[in-house]
């Protein structure tokens, strides 16, 4: 069943992705060139000397031509190397590393939650739908992906944190702090993240699904005699999972590269948060070394998303492979 | 248990927004019988058939009256009762297979489905006698193709698979809604004998609904006619056919023999047609995919050839994937050919429209079969006509006003059709509309690719009939593109017969069609329903016979 | 108070003044009544963990002590590092690694006796070579030392055996003792350029550091100081988000925080575990004038502008009272050298119109640059521009993006927000930011007599005369046409009621950032 | 056509989403012309002052009335949400339909294009060009549209892909006729549904886009106030007058429901 397509379609598309990459940080690069004040000076920043700059740009090798610069980095890139970061001088995989793990546990957790959650929630609203839970549901989920991100959270905060004092204010999570401390203090960002996540997938869930359930072959099973469960669950949910897959991958983008206000909020110190500090401090290298990890982790989680359709679709139909990036 | 399985007693469906669907509907089925139930489009008949499985489509309630079941009353029994039912008492046979099938399930777990669900038969049982069901209904390697999904069979062998599904229980009554007329004639045959076979076999009431009086003829017992939502006449099926009461009933038994083979004897002598082609079709090789020395990966046609003189209408015929349609986008401009020419009185067109000339593109015109796609539906008449005639003659205003009448008046419909949307028309209108929409270019040449073949008998010989006399008042050049011989027997000149994108038989229609000399054109003439009992069993036969002959001359490729 | 009763008698005045008499300017009235902390503290306690949340998230955060220029950095540099001298609360300097000083008459030469048996973290003995490196490599171009003005004025460091030091100046400095004492002149070894992994001979050492995620500091075992630090380990970390800065503080995540805002102080007031540490201290956030370019080089438009801050709200509603009124010159009302005699600026739209008037700028409208970056700016601005409507002044606020403020905003726009932390001495402050060319002259102001006077203020010795220079000096800012200071604001942030030992010291929060090794946890 | 009015007088949904949202345009025009205090003057000198007489929302961090704020940063939300998505689809349609009627060489470059723009995270991309630019209305509007317009480009493109099979596209298109013609004569009618619906939600997206830039410092400048930089510099006084924070935030979220809740009473209309 066309196993031989899907392999050619996933090495396109890496490919494919590669080339994204590349354009990508070209742009990158060229944004932090024409943004106000160059690095050296953002460095320096109050204090900044002419002959400061002169010397920052000098060891900064920034004094060479854009082109070279790029190309060395570049050339740097494709070796594994993301150079080192212009403001703390250290290298930038390490920069990196701890905000990795953290945003993969956060959005990882958040995920493994949401995920199932959203989609059992989305499939009872379409199977009871119009009815009592239906019409509930939707409204509470409608005004939870209505409400600010940071009014959620902060109240979360007021309510559990302060008021009640039975978890942490703060996702802050000193090294080698245990299991059951670290759940804690995830909990909170875990939980505001979860709402507002489980809402958007719930509800694109149920509208797929709605449209499913309006195709003849429905009907055919309902004049089979199977019961509405069953036609959910067995039926449509099969036709739903190439849609459902991409919205669950479009989320969890979003919970890669989207949560800074939730990172601001906890003070959790993860990606989101770092590609603005270094956007802020003109730190190209980690700049560069974020959007790639951004874009990476799109672009791959809409691969993976295309991958389940295409599985859970006998026909794996060959298409021009570009084509659903 | 009585004899009596359906019975349905005055009743009556409407729109949820009040429009009455069905009117007062009464009628019963007794075992082993089969009632078929034939109409129009929108007559109510398929509104009925679901009804008797206690099924109302969305928008449907029932005003009244009663529909039992075996005794149950389907329409206040609770859900799980009729789910209980479905499929065990009753079964239900979809008209499109293609899109009654979940295309992510194994046909094989489709069709046991309910079986397993009302626990009726084990897993074991149900997988035999699904098996045996395959091989009852001649499917090919039945112990391994339950594994196949939807897309890996022909059209003909899903419906095949939908019989099955609906014999798996063993119901009391097979509920079948248009079940052949998505297929191909040669197939219908096939079909239609199996299911009349399975019927007996099991002695299985049924419920058949069809537009096609000949069709029905074959099968049925007792035949209901309906008309917007009520039973105009019902009566055996000998009754019916031989002495009918009602008009409404003569006439749709008028249009079905007018739409016969028995048509060649009284079609009109022909028009003295001049000598010279106006439009020629030399080796034409097209289809998908890419072109590499002229032959495109995936070809539909393989070198086509076609001679069309002034004023003469030329049919090609061929069943799907005979590359016909392609051909007529072809001649269009809507396809370019890999390989191959198209003249239009000496001038040779360009492969596309796109660079031909304002002049060629409106002297050749297209009206398709699909009359809803084929018109804009949010484009008000007035402004699918206007817009050709604004576009080719720069006609505006009341000039243009008074033309759109004109056709109006040529395709016979009323003035005041210009304000309405298409969404607002009926098919027949529909397809006269986009006649008309052909006309306002002027053409020389117009290509009538299938106009019929989505219309009721009856509507169907009014558009004929329209395109005869099109032909004969402004001298059109016609090819008509049709699957369906009775269609073209009674109106072409001559006839092109295409299979697998080649040429099998061309000539006059009146020997093509009275005197097949390619195999596969005598079994095309063989499968056309004539209105007379126990047709299909000759044309099964006749099938047979031709059917070795067939895979001999078959084309390697195909 | 360990240190301060340990060392004071070993502070030899130097000349017949008193010394109590000096640096009084950031003397202020009431300073130990900021709260109910201060000398009244039970017996130091050991051991415990304390977390601090910062207010400034920073990749940039650093241990290189040259480039320091934020709280963050500060905090870190007096945990880590030890320094000559530290200032007291009554603004004196009092010895720390340097055991005494004394200058000669002229306070133009200055010596120190280093005390013995200060060692770096790694067991290596602090020598005065060491010393002398981590002053004069400020001087050094490469290091870009944000004190390069304040070591100007020493012209050479040598060593007078191993544990004296001998200090040259330019021009007499009676306050030097202060200086050698400020955050950047952290004591590092000789050669050190890289501080990635920093070696001091501060009270803690370095278990881990993340810039802009979190620092992590653990007790020094061989501190100079005699059972200090009382605290095993400290950590940092910034809370940008001042409201949830204070809810991690009442929800007990953390021990101590930067910077109260708004309604927060009330909240953490109220709150049962946790108080307010206010500071007074002559801290501002000034508007100024670029004075090298149009139209801010027109005196009017910015005496126009000083008459539109009402500065009793600002004072009221935007700090909540906790600061001072200022009178647009940066000495402070409780300072001696106050200079009574300069009328008070207050909200006067008539004077604004009459300025604006003669200024001729008409209906053309007047950008006031603002950030998030520039602590309470964006409310100023807000408050300024309603008054200028009444002035019929097109008054434009522009928040402009944190990052670039420093490089593209703050001395390259009209008129834009700047903000100081007070220095030890007036004297520094105004080296820093009233010389021509000095770094942080935003407004490229320059006036000779005005450098003049910053000069004789560090070389005078009598007080009264220092207070005339000083008035001076406060008339010729008051009137340059430069600067706006509407209030000073008093430091004010939020400790657990476990915390003790802290001390307020007015240049700066939590006890002038400098109490890692003195607060305690009295569980 | 007219099943569809029989049904818009019966949902209640229906009902309540356009009364709320009329609501919220007479208050931004209203706002135009009177509102109960002048929203940048500094009424009291009791900051976040729970509700009184005559400030029936309180006052805000510095003073101000922040019912009068709220209903002007009414008109300027629902102006910079509504033409941000404008702007959006603008762009994302046509280029959308383009696409999708042109496929081929023309489409590979818009969809790789759109690809970045969604690869990127919005608030990164908020921020640079804020850097660039500085932040003003307009920069902001200019930020949601581009980035709205890759999302609304890709649905264009899906619906012109369908369209295009269709037979009148394709003989009006052998008849000669211009892109002009094909993309707005001929498609236009039928994508304009689903792409108001999309306008709809997209919109409600925007506002909370635009909230969370305000949130980051990236908002317009003061002392204009949106929706959601209200919510975000009164964030400090959910203790004393949480309305100033709230009500910013509710309007923000009653708004959106409604959008969403017409979108779905539209469509259930258009399934029958």
């Amino acid at each position: 069943m066309g196993s031989q397509g899907v392999v050619n379609f996933i090495i396109w598309r890496l490919f494919a992705t590669l080339l994204l990459l590349f354009i990508v940080s070209l742009l990158v690069f060229w944004a932090c060139e024409i943004l106000p004040g160059d690095v050296a000076q953002v460095a320096l920043g109050q204090y900044a000397t002419p002959e400061n700059v002169q010397a920052l740009r000098l060891e900064m090798g920034l004094n060479e031509p854009a082109a070279q610069r790029y190309l060395h980095w570049l050339a740097g890139a494709v070796q594994g190397d993301w150079g080192r970061s212009m403001v703390t001088k250290s290298p930038v995989s390490a920069l990196l590393s701890e905000r990795v793990a953290n945003t993969a546990l956060l959005a990882g957790i958040t995920t493994v939650i949401a995920v199932p959650l959203a989609i059992l929630l989305g499939v009872a609203m379409a199977m009871w739908n119009g009815r009592a839970l239906d019409r509930g549901a939707s409204v509470v989920i409608l005004a939870l992906s209505a409400t600010p991100e940071f009014l959620l959270a902060t109240l979360l905060v007021l309510l559990f944190a302060v008021n009640l004092g039975w978890l942490p204010a703060v996702a802050y999570l000193s090294t080698g702090s245990g299991i059951g401390q670290t759940a804690r203090a995830l909990l909170l960002p875990t939980a505001s993240l979860v709402v507002v996540v489980t809402a958007q997938i719930a509800r694109m869930t149920r509208a797929i699904l709605g449209n499913i359930l309006t195709q003849p072959y429905i009907e055919m099973a309902i004049l089979k005699g199977v019961p509405d469960r069953r036609i959910v669950a067995r039926h449509a949910l099969r036709n739903a999972v190439g849609p459902i897959a991409n919205v669950v991958a479009l989320n969890t983008a979003y919970l890669v590269s989207g949560i800074v206000v939730v990172e601001t909020i906890f003070a959790y110190p993860g990606l989101a948060r770092l590609m603005i500090d270094s956007v802020q401090s003109r730190d190209l290298p980690v700049v560069q070394a974020c959007a790639m990890i951004f874009c990476a982790t799109y672009v791959l989680l809409i691969l993976l998303a295309d991958v389940m359709a295409r599985v859970f679709d006998p026909r794996s139909l060959p298409q021009r492979p570009m084509d659903t990036i | 248990m009585s004899t009596n399985i359906l019975t349905v007693d005055d009743l009556r469906i409407a729109t949820t927004t009040g429009m009455p669907v069905l009117d007062g509907i009464s009628l019963r089925v007794c075992r082993g019988e089969v009632l078929a139930l034939i109409g129009a489009s929108g007559s109510g008949k398929t509104t009925l058939a679901l009804a008797a499985l206690g099924h109302l489509r969305p928008g449907l309630r029932a005003t009244g009256g009663s529909v039992r079941l075996d005794g149950v009353e389907m329409l206040t029994a609770p859900q799980p009762v009729l789910n209980r039912m479905r499929g065990r008492v009753a079964s239900y046979i979809a008209q499109s297979a293609a899109a009654a099938f979940n295309p992510r399930m194994r046909l094989g777990d489709q069709v046991v489905e309910s079986a397993l669900l009302h626990r009726s038969q084990s897993a074991v049982q149900a997988r035999a006698r699904a098996q045996d069901l395959f091989g009852y209904l001649s499917l090919p390697n039945p112990d391994r193709i339950g594994t196949r999904f939807p897309y890996q069979v022909s059209g003909g062998q899903l419906q095949r698979f939908m019989i099955a599904m609906g014999l798996q229980e063993e119901p009391l009554l097979m509920v079948c809604d248009e079940p052949t007329s998505a297929l191909d004639v040669t197939t219908q045959v096939e079909v239609m004998r199996l299911l009349k076979q399975a019927i007996l076999d099991n002695d299985t009431a049924a419920l058949f609904v069809s537009h096609d009086l000949a069709v029905v003829a074959q099968i049925a017992t007792r035949i209901a006619v309906m008309c917007a939502g009520a039973i105009v006449e019902i009566g055996d099926t000998e009754q019916i056919i031989n002495a009918p009461r009602e008009d409404y009933t003569r006439e749709l038994i008028a249009a079905c023999q007018h739409l016969s083979l028995g048509a060649l004897a009284q079609r009109p002598a022909r028009l003295p047609a001049s000598a010279d082609a106006t439009l020629s079709v030399k080796g034409v090789v097209a289809g998908y995919g890419k072109v590499s020395n002229g032959k495109p990966s995936i070809a539909t046609l393989h070198g086509v050839d076609l001679e069309v003189r002034k004023r003469e209408i030329v049919a090609v015929i061929g069943e799907s994937g005979s590359g016909k349609t392609t051909l007529a986008r072809v001649i269009a401009g809507l396809h370019a050919p890999a390989s191959g020419a198209v003249t239009m009185s000496g001038e040779t067109l360009a492969g596309l429209d796109a660079q031909r000339t304002a002049a060629q593109r409106r002297r050749i015109q297209l009206a398709v079969q699909m009359a809803d796609t084929a018109l804009n539906p949010k484009h008000r008449l007035r402004r699918i006509l206007g817009r050709v005639l604004a576009f080719f003659h720069g006609i505006k205003g009341a000039a243009a006003e008074a033309r759109m009448l004109e056709l109006l008046a040529m395709v016979s419909l009323p003035p005041h059709y210009l304000d309405r949307y298409p969404t607002e028309i009926s098919g027949g209108e529909k397809q006269r509309i986009n006649l008309a929409r052909a006309l306002a270019a002027e053409p020389e040449i117009l290509i009538c690719d299938e106009i019929t073949s989505a219309l009721d008998t009856i509507v169907a010989g009014q558009i004929i009939a329209l395109v005869k006399r099109l032909r004969d008042e402004l001298g059109l050049t016609i090819i008509f593109i049709s699957h369906d011989l009775a269609t073209v027997a009674s109106i072409a000149d001559r006839v092109t017969v295409l299979r697998h994108g080649r040429v099998v038989e061309a000539g006059e229609s009146a020997e093509v069609l009275s005197a097949p000399k390619d195999p596969y054109t005598r079994l095309l003439v063989a499968s056309v329903p004539e209105l007379r009992q126990g047709w299909l069993e000759d044309a099964a036969a006749m099938r047979a016979t031709l059917a070795t002959e067939l895979e001999t001359s078959r084309p390697g490729a195909a | 108070m360990a240190d301060g009763s340990m060392t004071t008698g070993n502070s030899r005045p130097a000349g017949g003044f008193s010394r109590r008499a000096f640096n009084a300017g950031l003397l202020t009235t009431g300073l130990l009544a900021g709260t109910g902390r201060g000398l009244a503290q039970t017996a130091p306690k050991r051991g415990g963990t304390v977390r601090l949340a910062l207010f400034q998230q920073s990749t940039g955060d650093t241990f290189d002590s040259a480039r320091y220029d934020k709280g963050n950095d500060y905090i870190r540099g007096t945990s880590v590092y030890s320094y000559l001298t530290r200032m007291d609360e009554l603004g004196q300097a009092q010895p720390e690694v340097a055991e005494s000083w004394e200058a000669n008459k002229e306070a133009t030469r200055w010596t120190f006796t280093i005390r013995k048996g200060v060692t770096f973290s790694d067991g290596a003995p602090l020598t005065t070579d060491d010393i002398i490196f981590s002053l004069l490599r400020h001087r050094e171009d490469k290091v870009a030392s944000t004190a390069k003005q304040l070591i100007a004025n020493i012209t050479s460091i040598t060593a007078d055996g191993p544990n004296k030091i001998v200090m040259e100046l330019a021009q007499p400095d009676v306050d030097l003792p202060i200086l050698v004492g400020i955050f950047q002149f952290a004591l590092v070894k000789s050669g050190t350029y890289d501080f990635a992994k920093p070696i001091g001979t501060g009270a803690f050492t370095v278990k881990e550091f993340q810039p802009g995620i979190r620092t992590v500091l653990v007790r020094n075992p061989n501190f100079w100081k005699q059972g200090q630090p009382y605290i095993d380990q400290f950590e940092m970390f910034p809370i940008p988000d001042a409201s949830a800065r204070a809810n991690a503080l009442l929800s007990g995540d953390v021990d101590m925080i930067l910077e109260l805002r708004g309604n927060a102080i009330e909240q953490v007031a109220k709150s049962s575990n946790a108080e307010v540490f206010v500071t007074p201290s002559t801290r501002y956030t000034a508007i100024q004038a670029a004075v090298d370019r149009a139209p801010s080089n027109n005196p009017d438009l910015a005496l126009g502008l000083s008459y539109l801050i009402d500065r009793k709200r600002v004072l009221d509603t935007v700090l909540r009272g906790y600061g001072s009124i200022a009178n647009d010159h940066p000495i402070g009302a409780t300072s001696p050298y106050f200079n009574a005699a300069l009328p008070q600026r207050e909200l006067d739209i008539d004077k604004a119109k009459f300025h604006f008037g003669k200024s001729g700028i008409g209906k053309s409208p007047i950008e006031l640059s603002m950030g998030d970056g520039v602590l309470y700016s964006v409310d100023i601005g807000q408050l300024m521009q309603r008054e200028a409507m009444r002035a019929g002044l097109n008054l434009q606020i522009k928040r402009e993006p944190a990052e670039s403020y420093w490089t593209a905003v703050a001395g390259k726009r009209p008129f834009f927000a700047t903000n100081f932390h007070p220095r030890p001495t007036y004297n520094m402050l105004l080296n820093l930011s009233w010389k021509k060319g000095a770094v942080w002259n935003f407004s490229h102001y320059e006036n000779e007599r005005l450098e003049k006077l910053i000069d004789m203020t560090r070389a005078e010795f009598d007080l009264t005369k220092r207070k005339e220079q000083y008035g001076e000096i406060q008339t010729i800012i008051h009137n340059s046409g430069a600067i706006m200071i509407p209030t000073f604001l008093n430091y004010v942030d939020g400790v657990s009621k476990k915390i003790k030992g802290l001390t307020p010291l007015p240049i700066g929060s939590l006890g002038g950032f400098n109490f890692t090794d003195r607060i305690w946890i009295d569980a | 056509m007219t099943g569809a009015s029989t049904s818009l007088r019966l949902s209640p949904t229906l009902a309540f989403s356009t009364v709320v949202l009329t609501m919220f345009a007479l208050i931004a025009l209203v706002s135009l012309v009177a509102l109960p205090q002048d929203p940048f003057d500094f009424i009291t000198d009791e900051p976040l002052m729970p509700p009184a007489v005559g400030m029936w929302l309180g006052s805000d961090y510095l003073g101000r009335d922040v019912l009068s704020r709220l209903m002007d940063g009414t008109r300027i939300t629902l102006f910079m949400a509504l033409t941000a998505t404008l702007l959006a689809h603008l762009i994302g349609d046509t280029l959308g339909l383009l696409a999708a009627t042109r496929g081929g060489f023309v489409d590979t470059v818009l969809s790789r294009i759109v690809d970045i723009v969604l690869a990127l995270p919005k608030i990164i991309v908020g921020l640079v060009v804020v850097a660039a630019l500085g932040s003003s209305v307009w920069v902001i509007i200019g930020i949601a549209s581009v980035v709205y317009a890759a999302g609304v480009f890709r649905i264009a493109r899906a619906l012109g892909n369908d369209l295009k099979e269709m037979d009148y596209i394709k003989l009006a298109r052998s008849r000669g006729e211009g892109m002009g013609w094909i993309l707005f004569g001929e498609m236009l009618p039928h994508v304009v549904r689903p792409l108001a619906t999309d306008f709809a939600i997209r919109a409600s997206f925007a506002i909370l886009f635009m909230s969370s830039l305000s949130f980051v410092g990236l908002g317009v400048q003061p002392p204009m106030a949106d929706w959601g930089g209200m919510a975000r510099e009164n964030l400090g006084g959910l203790s004393t007058n949480p309305l100033a924070a709230v009500a910013p935030a509710l309007a923000i979220a009653l708004v959106s429901i409604a959008l969403n809740l017409l979108v779905d009473a539209l469509d259930g209309d258009a399934r029958h």
